[in-house]
């Protein structure tokens, strides 16, 4: 959001409505999602969405590690959101920042809220995303791969997750940001759907928006999701199709 | 054990009260607990403020030094801030490196600061790309009596409207001066108690609770950051709900961080 | 104590036995008490002593964490002696240094030896003191606040602690330095008495004194406990007359 | 605990297949699984390969960066390697800092690059003393099939055939050029299973495995590394052995990471 | 578990002969374990020695660098002490970072150096405000019988009397030099076992003990530390009574690190 | 091995084939190994090897820490190979740096391909080495010392772990490379050998042979350890003899 000093802002949105890549405002980048691509974990999945590369796997329902963290009457949802050193522009030094903490906490809520936690007591559900390559909107294609990799695993869950950031960009309000639009845009709100009730077990916001441009923002999001929740069933459709695991990435 | 089965009847009984639109202590649904801050409780800050919600004392103090600015924004200042959930504040608390709820404190609180343009870290530059102030705000609980992240916030705006610059000290310029504070954030954190939103939740209500939801605005009638926590969910109306309500306490709550209300 | 190369030493005594803040060699900084400032703690103390601010809180008898600290004939006491990074004047990095374990060790060993740990064993008695402004003898002030705490709790105990630092200061022997004597002084002798036995519990000295001035030291920091011991009693009795807490700090 | 029962007995049918010269899954004691490198798979990365050894999957990313030489080796830029044995890629990695498996993979795909000469760490010098590129070689495991040292090291030179040297984006250049490559080493690991010994083992063949043993060669016809690991022992002649079988592989593997073979 | 129960018995086996002025192994309450140092043990250090108080040897080893002073104190070197509580050397030690002993062990050894002025810091000043020898005392214990403080400040003192600076090596004078060394403090570490107080205790005094306390004199007459341990208590007499033993004894065990005595 | 832009190359062999200290090509330099050198430990041994000085301890088997190690059908085996601080020219850094993870992870799989673990389920065999002075073929120093401590410390094994260096040096194979011929020399390779068995347990290398050379450097180095063989032996012999633990060091 809004870098101090930066000198040259790009032109985000062209008279005509148009934005830096040729979207339209509501319009998604294209997503591809591949379910079932590891070998060794109970669930997992591959999601190029725009120029991000995100994988995601599930392990469990397993034994609590740390001991401690058990609970006796529900599992515990441990989410690790991580990106690879070589993932984003400036090389990231390998190891969990504040940021990444943060992520794996909300999207470990988001789940929680979801699964059917109570029938597995006493262990775990250990959830690990992993970007790649990353260009806006990680933690919401994060969050789209896990989902899929726990419906791979067989976790049972409310319903599927979906999810997008919606943003603001040259004063308007604009659907899944790719990377030039989030650095100069004027706000970011990554939220995550559950289809089935209509209500957000992720939304999170930072820049600025008006009462209006934030009503207006959730009601875009809500849309993003529904279509993004078509390309997550399709995969899972297509990986039951299929049957053998497809080799990572 | 005994202390999971006295938790859930603790839930369930404050999930009645709510179904009926009462409170464990008598509050509505929208109100909040007594509030007072108290600026200056450190001296050896450069700004401080002490800051009450009902039970729950947090403790903001600034410091700036003078460091290095980045080096893709060599005319900025920098800010950081970092929240201690220390072991003394709550028996749920442990010794050690932050965990994530501390980590999700300051950065939600760092969030709402940066994106209210509290601070001009223009400002904060003495010589472009070689020395600027880094302003830290270092936030330390107290008593965790529940919504922490309202009362770390005011109390980290509060000291920041008190703060000075040490410059005279570190021979930057003749004198101290006041740190420039511009629009003042406030946030406002609410949780779902079944088809029941309410404000300001104790630490029982956030236990109880099924999703917790942050709203930060300023006084330029923008909403400045947000943040859904917790296991639960709510509605895009329901967001919308809270948020009139966030504007509205929060008018008042920086009346109080200014010294002009209660 | 002594720092090198300083140049501005100010004066720390003058001809009349006044020192810098205008006390007698054997006079005490004003100290306040207040117990029962937490709502979450078992118990819990503020502290105010001269420009000092400090806060400890007691938890316990509880479980042992980590696990394997676990005792089976006593009560583990463990201790965490903790800096506010703006409570002094260069901003301290958050996180324990190693000054900080060096004091909570000797703090947790002086109160071990006064509990009756016996009574609770495979428990823990967590002691946390918060250092939120300092002035010299913050442990002195930290062990205060947590022996009142640990009274508040009301954990079992041979006796309160009362503890002050005895120092040299222009080469005499003065009671409870502040900051600028600690800086420029000679020594620094902080101790703990248990007024009861009449034994110390705690016992540092870092500087020079001879054997003569020790003994000198230790006399006067025996009295000026026994001062401290009086307005520790004094806040307790307030507290049970009060009963519920007062806030924190 | 069941597990354990298992995997011993996933074990004694292992040993017994290879007493009879048979794996489970059909290969001979010399054969590898199939084999394929996708160079370019991380465009924020200077050069990047995906390399599949059967199930196993590895993401090696190059990054170069301006930094300082180190002051006994002015005239050289730095090399660094690090392995992330991610607990995405297998259950049996865990959360937290790198593992002392994590650390074996990192040090011997370093000693390879190193002595085989792949980067001339002289042509990484700028300015002598002041300035020098330093060469951040990541190697991220997406799927743990076993033989990682083999995956990792094919991984990681093929991306650093493929790298770009970021000169014109840091301003150290009027354009970005290509990362100059010398000898390529490759890694070929076998573990013995009773009286075979076999090459490429799965991760159920390491468990079973009496000793793993890797050794690296270069084109020069030179071996450039090795490192026996596990539990387990070789005879000289053993060594002997695989030295040769691994010149062999790795011809092949070094076209495929060349791209000019499969 | 049953360990628990021979230290128990052992200890009150250990009071029972103190009550009549005896020691398990036929010491006097007064008396030290067999002392002796070796310096030059370490030829990579620029000055070492290993001590030994009876079953307890700890090696120390000086390094000097150059580096840059405090800013504060720009006309001064650095001293750091640091104390490897390494888990060779006792049962009771585990891997990992330095614990609470090993702290207390490094800062009780510092604060005797410091204050007895053993090193003039100013002298390790090469460039005010620009570069200064840091001076690293680093203490390795390789088996711990009991009264590590002691045997850690005698190896220290030792190795920082055959220091030499190795001025030649980094290029800042013609010539290496004998580091040069001021007051030599010595520490004396005393337990209670019930009325008795010993010194030099074992292992198994000092669980027994009520009580730890170290008194470091130097031989201008001055007490330059003092530091009480573990859970027990003494009386001002008590300490008045420990500190002229501790002069006493420090006396003889100088002599011992200067080479004097033994 | 090579260090890169290094300026003075020593002559590391003569034209009569002597190295820098006038050793041949295949003689190990002077070895001295005390066993029950601690006080403390259950086993343990001292090392001196050249100017290599290593100590080595043995506890165990004992309860297993961290407890989720533990092995339910076999004794775990850890070792730490640590370096002191002032072992080195230039100062080392307390704590683990990765080159002594690894060096610990091959050591310890060493030892536990001689050890019959199965003979202590659920414990540990704890192995620490301490390289107190530092001049090449500090890993094969390490082992030797750790074998002799756990012969000392009572552990049934197989056999005693010889180890040694062999190396590369101005175009010839040479035994036990010290610190210069290390640093300029062209390889390095650390062995350990099962004497009864003539396999190897440890096995590494790095810098560059041609498979013929890599045959003459096993060749020489298995003799080598044979001969090391002899000093352990001759080691323990003189251990059984003494009784009493000799002090450390």
């Amino acid at each position: 959001m809004g870098s101090v000093g930066a000198k040259d802002v790009p032109v985000l949105l062209t008279p005509d409505g148009r934005r830096i890549d040729g979207r339209k405002l509501d319009e998604l980048r294209p997503i591809r999602i591949r379910a079932g691509v590891s070998h060794q974990a109970d669930g997992s999945a591959f999601v190029e969405w725009g120029a991000n590369k995100v994988m995601a796997a599930v392990y469990g329902p397993r034994e609590v590690h740390p001991r401690h963290l058990q609970q006796n009457n529900k599992a515990v949802i441990q989410c690790k959101y991580n990106m690879a050193a070589f993932s984003v522009d400036e090389r990231k030094r390998p190891g969990l920042d504040r940021r990444s903490q943060e992520i794996s906490k909300v999207i470990g809520e988001a789940f929680d809220s979801v699964i059917f936690t109570e029938e597995f007591p006493r262990t775990s559900i250990d959830v690990y995303i992993e970007v790649l390559q990353a260009n806006a909107g990680t933690r919401c294609a994060g969050l789209v791969a896990a989902s899929v990799a726990l419906a791979d695993a067989g976790i049972p869950m409310v319903d599927l997750l979906p999810a997008v950031a919606v943003g603001k960009v040259a004063g308007a309000i604009a659907l899944d940001l790719k990377k030039e639009e989030d650095n100069f845009g004027e706000a970011d709100l990554p939220m995550a759907l559950v289809p089935q009730s209509g209500r957000l077990v992720l939304l999170q916001m930072e820049g600025h928006m008006t009462e209006e441009e934030l009503g207006q923002a959730l009601d875009l999001g809500v849309r993003g999701c529904r279509d993004i929740y078509e390309v997550m069933k399709a995969a899972l459709r297509e990986r039951y199709a299929v049957g053998a695991p497809g080799g990572a990435a | 054990m005994s202390g999971e089965v006295t938790a859930e009847i603790l839930t369930s009984h404050i999930l009645d009260l709510a179904s009926s639109g009462k409170r464990l202590d008598g509050r509505t649904a929208d109100e909040y607990r007594p509030i007072s801050v108290e600026p200056g409780f450190v001296v050896t800050a450069d700004g401080s403020a002490l800051a009450h919600i009902g039970d729950t004392a947090v403790l903001s103090g600034i410091k700036l030094e003078p460091g290095k600015p980045f080096p893709d924004t060599p005319n900025a200042g920098v800010l950081t801030t970092n929240a201690e959930l220390v072991p003394l504040s709550s028996p749920m608390f442990e010794p050690g490196p932050p965990q994530p709820g501390a980590i999700e404190v300051s950065r939600v609180v760092d969030r709402a600061i940066r994106a209210a343009e509290t601070i001009d870290l223009t400002r904060l530059c003495v010589t472009p790309g070689e020395k600027s102030w880094v302003c830290y705000t270092d936030i330390h609980v107290l008593d965790h009596g529940g919504n922490l992240i309202d009362a770390a916030l005011l109390a980290a705006v509060t000291a920041l409207l008190h703060a000075t610059v040490p410059a005279k000290r570190f021979g930057i310029a003749e004198a101290d001066y006041a740190l420039e504070v511009g629009h003042v954030p406030i946030e406002c954190t609410f949780v779902r108690l079944g088809d029941t939103i309410v404000v300001d939740p104790t630490v029982d209500e956030e236990r109880a609770g099924q999703g917790r939801l942050t709203v930060a605005t300023d006084e330029a009638g923008r909403v400045v950051a947000m943040q859904k926590g917790l296991v639960g969910a709510f509605s895009p109306d329901d967001v919308k709900d809270v948020v009139r309500r966030a504007f509205r306490h929060g008018e008042r709550m920086r009346a109080i961080a200014r010294g002009t209300g209660r």
